[in-house]
């Protein structure tokens, strides 16, 4: 049962034993649970919001803080987290370690110590990845050279970095398989074994050198569904799985007049996708060149498999990141990073249900349940 | 009247030298210098209302806490600053980041302390004892921030001061202020 | 010789060579440096501005990073700060150490470890101070008992915390000495050794317990010399020697016509005091009962002896913190909290001479050259 | 011309697909799996100019950055983000927060890197080289950010990328980004 359709109690009345005040649980976790990562601007520590989308409201069910541009990763069983800190403020000593939260008391139930790994960028969702198991933890390492590092977090131990060539992103996919994506516009896919001993292939290219892609696709761990969109507004897509890469036909989102009238995806986290329904979102504007990073008033839909338009979302706001729940009645979640403010749309009939203000110094990526 | 003040303020004074002078050199005073501090200190107040005399209990709700105007508390929504059981929170409202009015948000823990005050409720024209309690262990909430100095003594008066962070002696080193639940205590009739 | 005065370059042409890529300094110390530290709202980390007002300008030299509220001390040879840091973000071990910075460069000469005793509060410049000779550092312990923490900053070391009873503050005076204000309002001299051994005595009260004394006095190292408002603008001064504490006869600020005109001290750092001309800077405003910490719009300024109202500057904005320079054209430093910008004005015509905004999140404290 | 496009693009990805795996099958492909991923990657070019094309190289600084207008430099005031030097900033300027146009502000030390840019400079109608270079070891400044995403390109071309912190290797542990100096190295002719 559910309370959440009831107006807020007023006034509580009477006298409340001591006893009676107690740690709050966050509901368990469905459909409409989600995550806000907030780095505040490359601040020393960040927090994540625990929210949820129930109701056409906008619920907060608390906070988890986390150090210096963090990666948030969410699973049914824990929301795992893994930190940066340094021993003097900003610089000294660097510590990695990775957390394991509950989700619903958010206690960390789990912290395991890992090398000085972290590849440090504004906050990219899937420079780091659960296993598709939830069993491993995938983290990319970047200096002093390209490898991804792997923890075990069932002996909740670190196992080793495995080198990898110059790519970019991991996307797990089932019997301990990920996928990353490389700079000459080829996946590589990348085998482990508990040890972390991997063996390696590249798919074909897949796209053209000046297609540039988005720093932050959609990926679903279970669907192994990836929706990756690029500067100009081509979505490519593939089906990823432990028996290699399909790709779909790429799709183009802009009609060639919109594009002429400077229509162009943009902002931090531009692209959403709903399974079930095989809806493609793409966060999009008029805009200049070069600015596929600023914040964006619409958002357009498109089928996920013919790339036709099935309708625009004007947002009224102008918002850096969207998302979208993948439940029946899908709710979309756009963040504001200027104002500190995320708003939740009825992702069908593209009405603003809810909002939530003071949301911290930057609230940046909005990271979903996948199952 | 002037006289009058001038004379209570120096027995008032002599009473508190002597006090402590007679406390330091007495028995008592060999406990040791931590008892000899304090053990005989003037005991405290449990409430502010006690301090503000009754007669400013009710005004503790109504009173401007900015420069220009007073505030009126509202009933309606829990999570502004103005809630009438806010009336004397110094700090976020833990509501509005996953906790409730009683209930500290997920993952932080309840400090042993607290700090009470009484609140003029508009809904059923009641006033009621609030027990303020900081929740602990987690960075400062973003959300909610209210700051309210009624009746907030100096530094020195640590019982009745916002400017400590509460969070001493929580569970498992959780030593950093999160926010503040405002659970009711009882009628203040 | 001091190139401040001379308009900034506007466009340097010519080829710079990559060894005049510098890291820069800031100038010597001289009686306009001064320091404002921004808390952030009790965040995790919090930033120090190592500031001038030369000039009739502000210059910024620089940002020194500190943990949660730390302390900073200001000396001609160093700038002293006392930090306390968690090892997981805002809970885990905590870690409390005392760091001296070069004043010119800015880089830290010493960081010394000290036991988890800080008290932390709101700022509170003088929760901590430096010895009269820089020699020592105090820092002052609440819980689990009173007591005062000796640091040894020649041979880098923690000596002792000394217990003391319900006392709180630290003002530092010649030969080791140093004294408390006491809850029952009497002040406390303290006698230490190098060892850390103390003796100690009580002055006579000084105030009346409805006198509610603020939490940020005056006090100057060098003279010994204590202003220190009550909440309703009665002014209690003390000269503080290791001979002992010589109490100056009370000053009423304010008349009873202004009183009833609700004129009353309020900011988070109200008093200030110019040494050599004998004046005490309060700032005030009308108010209402019980709003002594939030910001005023204006300095009154009085004689230090007899109380006499020499001048009030209207500050035009309202105001959290103020401070003094030592010299001879003393500036008058205010901080606005809320819109985050330092002013300055000429402290003896009352004219604003300059302005710097985006002071980070929360500059509250402002810490000036005592010499 | 949408055929000659889709022509290109086939022969480009052909192209690229056979280097990398003629590469990797190659004798340099034994070297090792970090040689062989990356020796016979295209390599890449030095500046944005290049890949902007020179004619661009001016547009640099005064495409417009937001979605509604551009913004024309000045050389008046060289804290403000439309200073000239600033053609091609992301991030805060060290000018503001202690340092200067060439300096790093006290007690941060430079990376051991630099971008190259040219910024057209309104007051003397010349345009010149400008090597920025981050100072590295503090938290982010607090004065004076700037956002330019001109030419700006994905995470996987890390070389063009703004979102790394570009802090890697400086002295003594220096490794989170505080912010970003200008100097002029040469005229652009």
């Amino acid at each position: 049962e559910d309370q959440k359709a009831v107006p807020k109690q007023l006034a509580a009345v009477g006298s409340l034993k001591i006893d009676n005040l107690s740690v709050a649980k966050a509901p368990p976790v469905d459909a409409k649970r989600f995550y806000v990562i907030d780095p505040g601007h490359f601040n020393m520590t960040s927090q994540t919001y625990v929210m949820g989308a129930n109701d056409n409201k906008l619920q907060m069910h608390g906070l988890i803080d986390g150090g210096k541009l963090p990666h948030v990763m969410s699973s049914p069983k824990f929301v795992g987290m893994a930190n940066t800190t340094y021993d003097r403020i900003a610089h000294g000593k660097r510590d990695d370690y990775v957390r394991l939260h509950d989700p619903q008391t958010l206690e960390a139930v789990a912290d395991i110590d890992i090398p000085e790994i972290r590849f440090l960028t504004g906050l990219m969702e899937r420079t780091a990845s659960l296993s598709v198991d939830d069993k491993y933890m995938l983290i990319q390492q970047f200096s002093p050279s390209s490898g991804v590092g792997l923890v075990d977090l069932e002996a909740k131990k670190y196992v080793k970095t495995m080198p990898v060539p110059d790519c970019y992103h991991v996307f797990p996919a089932a019997k301990q398989n990920f996928f990353m994506h490389c700079r000459d516009g080829s996946l590589l896919q990348v085998t482990y074994d508990n040890q972390g001993n991997s063996k390696q292939k590249n798919t074909k290219v897949f796209h053209a050198e000046n297609e540039y892609l988005h720093n932050n696709p959609y990926y679903s761990n279970s669907a192994g569904r990836l929706v990756w969109p690029t500067y100009e507004g081509k979505i490519f897509q593939a089906k990823l799985s432990d028996s290699g890469a399909e790709f779909l036909k790429p799709i183009e989102i802009f009609t060639d007049k919109e594009k002429k009238d400077k229509w162009g995806p943009g902002g931090w986290q531009p692209i959403a996708f709903h399974k079930e329904r095989n809806e493609i979102y793409l966060l999009a504007d008029q805009r200049a060149k070069w600015t596929h990073k600023l914040p964006s008033r619409f958002v357009v839909v498109a089928d996920g498999t013919t790339g036709k338009r099935l309708r625009r979302i004007d947002l009224k706001h102008a918002i850096d990141s969207i998302a979208v729940t993948q439940d029946k009645n899908p709710t979309l979640i756009a963040a504001s990073i200027e104002h500190k403010i995320i708003y939740t749309f009825d992702a069908i009939g593209g009405k603003q249900l809810a909002s939530m203000d003071e949301m911290g110094k930057a609230p940046q990526i909005i990271v979903t349940m996948d199952k | 009247m002037k006289e009058n003040k001038r004379f209570d303020s120096t027995i008032e004074k002599l009473a508190r030298t002597t006090a402590n002078y007679t406390g330091r050199r007495s028995f008592i005073g060999k406990v040791g210098m931590l008892l000899a501090g304090s053990a005989l200190l003037p005991l405290l107040p449990v409430d502010r209302r006690a301090r503000l005399g009754l007669g400013e209990a009710q005004a503790a709700s109504v009173n401007s806490m900015t420069r220009e105007r007073g505030w009126v508390p509202q009933d309606k929504d829990p999570q502004a600053c103005d809630y009438w059981r806010h009336c004397s929170i110094d700090g976020q409202i833990c509501d509005c980041s996953g906790g409730s009015l009683t209930s500290c948000p997920p993952g932080s823990s309840l400090s042993p302390s607290s700090w009470v005050a009484s609140c003029f409720n508009p809904g059923d024209g009641q006033t009621y004892l609030i027990a303020y309690r900081d929740c602990c262990g987690k960075q400062t909430a973003t959300r909610c921030g209210c700051f309210n100095t009624h009746g907030e003594l100096p530094v020195y008066r640590p019982e009745f001061n916002n400017d400590i962070v509460w969070c001493f002696g929580a569970e498992n080193d959780d030593m950093t202020y999160h926010c503040t639940i405002s659970p009711v205590v009882g009628k203040a009739s």
